[in-house]
């Protein structure tokens, strides 16, 4: 089970990039495939777990399309300080 | 909310419930969307959903109301302070905020916003800086930048003819009813989480009846820019920046507490 | 309750006060500016109430449409060149069916004219208060009397059609002083009173909004359909004029405010002389009285329309007249007043026939022009 | 009765005050009044004067072209309002300011030396300095009401009373007095 | 000179710079802004005249009032809101008599409505475009063509009559793109060509004022006058209209702008059907046609105004057929466009007798109304 | 000139020329009268009567057209700076100047003072800061100090529910496009001397093209202020110079030899 | 002769140019012409369509409920106006994007697999990447001329030679390819 | 014959004795009388000759009312500063 994970609203996702961009574990990538909008969405490719549900891609996505999860233990030890004002 | 569990898992990051479960009508990438969820997530931490009052503006975010579950309404362009005035002076224990851009507050709308801190009205505003009129489709705002090209610019804009970009922070805070002026960016994650606390100070200001409070914060238009989201961003840090220095240009006596709590607390 | 000497523009304020007017914004502008000044002295003495000197008329408006927003009675008054910076903003209130009150004493113009009495806002007011398709109602009284009542009245219309109500006066009668029976004081309303649209906070339901977009032309369309039938309401429902010695009148004399209470000495002495004059003053100026004026132009020889100005309430009246008489109008402008002496010259003219008058015929001081049936077909 | 009256002087003459008693006066023994002031194109200073008009019948116009009095408190007002006045009417000057006379024979013509008046009425209250003309407006007002018979003086004393301001309290015996006298004038006139 | 194709909002500000506009000043808005983006872009090239952004469109108008105090070729564009902000200036540009040009590309409305095409700023233009006494001269073009070619006439006739010149035209006008014939250069004013009242440096001559203030109601009265009389040498020479089958009508279609020239494919098919179909195209709004439409309304057994709002110059048309015709309204609001089927709907309707309509009937889509004559008698 | 020679006397002091030889409608002892005259010997000095043209505002000066023997014309309430622009963009050649009280350019024009000085219009903008709306009958204005009693602020002005009085020297002076912000004031004859040496360095910079001056000068409303004129000219030392304190705001670099000269010069 | 033709897609699918195209090679061959572009309400992106008449008569209406012939390039579009087209008028499609088949029987209606069309045809110039679908509203617009006749194919080529933006000149010949391409495809529907 | 002296357009005095009150020889006096527009005038009350010319009078008069007259010779060398700009 990876330390954090990530749940995208792809319909919403208007494929700016912008997440991908910042992800420190680069665990984005955008789809070749369209959304309802006809957007191409983010995916999240992470077969060796490596997210740490840092919230870094939800904090610079313009369009709260991110939901960020993370491991209650681990989560506690090692939170990343940019992500702390937002999950106070 | 309407964020999943995932069983074993903490959700650390979820929508505000400020923010309307919808999709914006902003390009990809613009972040105007980002600044409501900022202002979103600090109504939720600040309770105060069920008595905020926005006012929003004539410019790309006149459908604003629509995104926020707090009560609102929609001035005429550059007159939201006004509105706000007139908002806020029947309903005290209201808050009132507007949400403006550069063209609607630092074009047409400067007297109302300069009127209303000179009153030191007890309201909260959000000051988009995209250096341009994104509505319209991209001509030269106040805030324009030297030799910037726009649809009304089109030979770049000529300091000479037209005069330098027009700092909002520095001509606002020189009023001493503004009591809390701060400049801050959305360029960059370690920015974006400045924003937020700045803009949760700023409604604080407001709660303690303190005066006027004004975030700009410098925002990014790809479109209009003809720019990548990630370029886009990336000029806000090399071109904007340099012209518009952020920092706190005005923070009041009485707000400095305020200031402190808000670091401390993050 | 006895009589009390009022100045127009005090006895409005005061009446906009009975009424429970919670929140005044406004700038100063001759010959208006009492009423402000009286708001200023008052409003402080009721706790919640709100005074406010605004930047601007601009800001004024627009003060008052976010106090609208919020449910609350409000209010703004200002002089003509005033109420022209408030036309976006009206027709925003408008657009987004808030109730809100203005008053205008209007002055000499065009530009910055003078200070005098004039009725040159009457086309502003009635037709065109901003872009867009929306009609405010408008009141307009010819006493200070008149003026406190329907400025009481004004809040209710307000609230009830959704709508701007404009009270419409001129210098004269925003200056004199007449004996006045105030109203009663009126609550001002509770939080459970407050209309089911009004921004107080989204607590315990959904948010709500207001605004007059819609980009959508078939949702547009509909606002406007809304609004369109709500003016439909007003114009069966609120029509209000007054009538003097219209019976037998072979000349029927159609003026407004002071200019229709002036009226009324020249139809004494001229019925004196034997002349069968009558008045008909309208006193709601939108919705205009039509009907009744087609009736009564169906009875009588010729109109005689008074203004003080160029002839505006002159185009509606025309419409409404449809040709069933001739129409003369007399007016005098820029702050000059059509006094009794010029009105029975002109009643004495029309009630010799054969009437022969060119277009525009600048004889002595006043501006008079031949303005209907007849004429028009002769015209070049 | 309908009567007509402009009110006309230099301003700081008290016209507009006069004309504002004759309608309070009026209202209280049950007229119909109107008063209404009139502004010259001087911004400030210059001439004021008010039409005031007093009726048994709701009023039409409150301005009037041809007044059935006047009241002209300096040389101006009378040269400007000598001609208007109604054949019959009435026509009260000032002839403390006023050398001239009135050349018309249709009207009633009472000169009143108000200024006069009223410094002999104000001097004793201005602890030994000479009197003022604050109360030439009243002593005109008196004659007036005389001459036309409008209104009973003891109406215009009780406006007085009524609506003299708060902080002009101790100027209401010599007001009285003033009245009167102005009356008495007229009434030498009529006889 | 060859055809080109020209975008309307285009093909006026190339008109405008043909025609020698020497400073143009404006502000963004929907659907006008490529008027004021093509002057950002073309102005630039020709030294001496001057483009500027301002920062409102309050603004706007008085960099305009001041260039034309200098006796200078200037103009303004906006739309509908923008519109309502000028008005208090353009008031003050009349008062002065200065001659002026503005573009309106009117959108839905009220309030920020939308940014569709409409003709609800019909009253604003043609009766009161802000307070005070006076009418600009308000040309309507229904093509691209028409519109450069008043745009072009626009400045003499503003110099002629001293007064503002207004292109009224809608968001259709201002996006279609249809062939055009451009006029020729025309060489700017020389400094001896400049009015004589124009403000340039009192060298060699006493000084000179400009303003539209006078204290005295006779001195304001004079000025009014003037105006009126200049107004009406307007209404004797500048009424310009359109026919199209109007000599056996029986039932005659008024409208204007973009409507005119959508009546005219309605037109075409009831003509195919057989109907005696006619119609009138004023294209001056102020002065409006109404000699015209009154001689034609003795002439039709019926007419039919449609405009794409709720019913503005039908007050106009009203007035001038004088009760000679029934008259009966179609239009939309909010950006809806009366299309040629709807048109043709409405036609059959009145074309087969008895009519008998209620006031304000929504059915279907559009907002109709019977409008006049025997209605109005039967009205509540 | 009118003024009459007196054998064996030099003329030291006459009117000057610039000066209309007609009495104005200013109340008596109002300092109005006096910064015209300061302009009109400016004007005179610097031999541009026959091409300036003033904008005249809304305001006591209404009239000011009528007493300066430049060309002149009347700007709706506040919108001087504007009208100004159109003027002097279509014309560069000429000295455009506008007049203007604190009700005009501090309350309902400031938009159109900042945007013109944020483009830096060579034009130059007397200000007349008399604390008050002369006009209406003494209202409150944006200037008005606090405390203080007018007719739209019976039991005075109250800085808690309307702001402090705004500074306008203060405001302007943060845009680059103003170049010479100063105060002065009329209160003495040392001080009309500085105010007239302003006057002409401000004349002097839209001259050589430099960009937006702004001369703000404290004057007297004796009337509104029920104050004899002497008593007025005491209030302004008194009451108005703490609040508003005289001094140079603005400076620009290229400005600062003019002041220099205009000082050597006189 | 009279035609009103509809052309719409999403916003960059070029369904204005296309019209303009129409309209300039129209006005060349000496039509009457208009062409007026539609705003949805979206405020960017959306779709975007515009209408275009073409008459030897001077034009009355220039919008059209029921056009004579409709150019859909993307579902959306093939759902808003497949009901409208008049009775005998024409309907060309973009069957690289549309799966589905038109049901009515009473109009002309040509398939045209735009996308691909202009993926071979653009290939060759974007050395080595995949090819792009630039040149599907010219293909779409070859098969509408084909289809209709309504104006020759040259006067086309012709407007594209004399409007192709500048900085697109390179494209010119792509262009002409395509929209020949999609002429032959209506040849072939209609044989 | 006096260093200075100085004429009143008299007319045109409003009589708001500011000229009185800064004259550093004390030479001008208000009228009894009162002018063509209602305002005692100013008067210049100099049996001794004291005027020096100094212009301070004119300096501060906001009606422009008064001209200023010195002998040449005394007037160069005792200019005073302040009225030296208005000099010019
Ligand atoms: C009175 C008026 N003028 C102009 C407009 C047109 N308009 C709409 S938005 C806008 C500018 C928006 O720019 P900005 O405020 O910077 O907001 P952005 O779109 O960049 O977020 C303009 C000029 C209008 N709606 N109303
Ligand atoms: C649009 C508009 N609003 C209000 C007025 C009324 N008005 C005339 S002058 C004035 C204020 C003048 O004050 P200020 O600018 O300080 O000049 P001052 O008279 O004090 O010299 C006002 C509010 C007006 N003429 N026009
Ligand atoms: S939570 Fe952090 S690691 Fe996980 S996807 Fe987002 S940015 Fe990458
Ligand atoms: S930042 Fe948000 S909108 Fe942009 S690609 Fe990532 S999830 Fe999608
Ligand atoms: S136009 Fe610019 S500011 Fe507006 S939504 Fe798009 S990117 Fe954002
Ligand atoms: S009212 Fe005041 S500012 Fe106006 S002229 Fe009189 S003293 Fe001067
Ligand atoms: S010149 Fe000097 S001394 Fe002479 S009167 Fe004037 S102030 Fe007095
Ligand atoms: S200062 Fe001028 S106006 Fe005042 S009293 Fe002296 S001379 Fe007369
Ligand atoms: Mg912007
Ligand atoms: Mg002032």
């Amino acid at each position: 089970m990876a330390r954090g994970t990530i749940v995208v609203d792809t319909n919403r996702c208007k494929g700016c990039e912008l997440c991908t961009t910042v992800c420190p574990q680069q665990v984005l990538e955008m789809a070749n495939s369209y959304n309802t909008r006809g957007y191409r969405p983010v995916l999240l490719v992470d077969p060796e777990g490596k997210c740490t549900g840092c919230t870094i891609c939800a904090v610079i996505c313009p369009d709260a399309v991110l939901t960020v999860y993370r491991l209650p233990a681990i989560a506690k030890a090692q939170r990343a300080p940019a992500a702390m004002a937002l999950a106070a | 909310m309407t964020s999943i569990e995932l069983a074993g898992y903490d959700v650390v990051y979820r929508r505000p419930e400020a923010l309307v479960n919808t999709t914006t009508h902003y390009c990809p990438g613009c972040t105007h969307g980002l600044i409501h969820r900022l202002i979103a997530e600090v109504i939720d931490e600040l309770g105060i959903g069920d008595r905020s009052i926005l006012v929003a503006p004539v410019g790309c975010a006149v459908f604003a109301y629509n995104y926020f579950n707090v009560d609102g309404c929609e001035a005429p362009h550059g007159r939201a302070p006004a509105m706000a005035t007139g908002l806020k002076r029947s309903q005290p224990d209201k808050i009132v905020f507007t949400y403006q851009g550069d063209g609607d507050l630092a074009a047409i709308g400067t007297n109302e916003i300069i009127h209303a801190a000179g009153r030191g009205e007890n309201l909260t505003v959000i000051f988009v800086n995209n250096a341009t009129y994104g509505m319209t489709g991209g001509q030269m705002a106040p805030t324009t930048l030297s030799g910037q090209v726009t649809t009304s610019s089109p030979y770049g804009r000529d300091v000479e003819l037209v005069g330098a970009p027009m700092r909002v922070s520095e001509l606002i805070s020189t009023i001493p009813g503004a009591t809390y002026v701060v400049r801050r960016s959305v360029h960059n994650v370690a920015n974006i989480n400045k924003t937020k606390a700045a803009i949760k100070t700023a409604f604080q200001v407001q709660m303690q009846g303190l005066g006027l409070s004004l975030v700009e914060v410098l925002s990014t238009c790809p479109t209009n820019w003809h720019m990548t989201p990630a370029n886009a961003l990336q000029w806000i840090e090399d071109a904007m920046i340099p012209v518009f220095p952020l920092g706190d240009y005005r923070i009041a006596d009485a707000v400095v507490p305020l200031t402190k709590r808000t670091r401390g607390g993050q | 309750m006895a009589k009390e000497l009022w100045k127009g523009n005090e006895a409005i304020a005061e009446a906009a006060l009975r009424a429970g007017v919670e929140a005044y914004f406004g700038y100063p502008i001759t010959p208006q500016t009492e009423l402000l000044e009286y708001m200023a002295r008052e409003m402080p003495k009721y706790p919640g109430r709100v005074f406010l000197q605004a930047e601007s008329e601009l800001a004024a408006v627009n003060m008052v449409y976010g106090a609208a927003c919020g449910g609350v009675r409000t209010m703004s008054s200002s002089s003509s060149p005033g109420i022209s910076l408030m036309s976006e903003g009206l027709s925003y209130i408008a657009g987004t069916e808030l109730p809100a009150v203005l008053v205008d004493i209007m002055r000499g113009g065009p530009g910055l004219g003078n200070i005098q009495p004039s009725q040159s806002d009457y086309f502003q007011m009635t037709k065109s208060l901003g872009h867009g398709d929306y009609h405010a109602l408008v009141l307009a009284p010819s006493t200070v009397q008149e003026a406190v009542d329907l400025t009481y009245e004004s809040f209710e219309l307000a609230e009830k059609y959704r709508t701007v109500v404009v009270i419409l006066a001129d210098g004269a009668i925003g200056q004199m002083m007449e004996p006045v029976e105030l109203p009663p004081w009126r609550e001002t309303l509770t939080e459970a009173q407050r209309p089911d649209w009004a921004l107080r906070g989204a607590k315990g339901r959904p948010h709500r909004t207001l605004t007059s977009l819609n980009l959508t032309p078939e949702g547009l369309e509909q606002t406007n359909l809304r609004l369109q039938a709500r003016l439909a309401t007003v114009q069966r429902n609120e029509v209000r004029w007054e009538e003097e010695m219209t019976e037998d009148a072979e000349l029927l004399l159609v003026a407004f405010g002071t200019m229709g209470r002036i009226c009324k000495t020249a139809l004494r002495a001229a019925r004196r002389k034997g002349q069968k004059v009558g008045l008909l003053r309208p006193i709601s100026l939108w919705p205009f009285p039509e009907q009744r004026l087609y009736e009564l132009a169906g009875k009588t020889q010729h109109i005689l329309v008074v203004e003080m100005n160029a002839g505006q309430m002159l185009l509606d009246v025309q419409a409404a007249v449809q040709g069933r008489a001739p129409i003369d109008f007399y007016g005098r402008m820029g702050g000059m007043i059509p006094l009794p002496d010029e009105i029975n010259e002109q009643i004495d003219r029309l009630m010799a026939p054969p009437i022969s008058q060119p277009e525009l015929n600048q004889s002595g001081n006043g501006y008079h022009r031949h303005a209907a049936a007849a004429a028009v077909a002769s015209r070049a | 009765m309908h009567e007509e009256i402009i009110i006309s002087g230099f301003g700081g003459q008290g016209a507009l005050f006069a004309g504002q008693l004759l309608a309070y006066a009026g209202m209280d023994s049950g007229k119909h009044v109107t008063w209404i002031p009139s502004y010259g194109p001087e911004m400030r200073g210059g001439t004021a004067h008010c039409t005031v008009v007093i009726s048994d019948e709701p009023i039409g116009s409150p301005m009037v072209r041809n007044p059935s009095a006047v009241i002209a408190l300096n040389l101006p007002s009378l040269d400007k309002y000598e001609g208007l006045v109604k054949p019959g009417g009435v026509l009260v000057y000032n002839s403390s300011l006023i050398e001239r006379t009135v050349a018309r024979d249709d009207i009633r013509v009472t000169p009143a030396p108000a200024n006069a008046i009223s410094m002999e009425e104000t001097a004793p209250l201005l602890e030994g300095k000479p009197g003022d003309a604050r109360l030439a407006n009243v002593v005109m007002l008196g004659a007036l009401v005389q001459a036309t018979g409008m209104l009973p003086l003891e109406a215009i004393e009780a406006a007085l009373a009524a609506h003299l301001p708060q902080r002009h309290r101790r100027w209401l015996g010599p007001n009285g007095h003033a009245l009167r006298r102005g009356a008495s004038i007229a009434e030498a006139v009529a006889l």
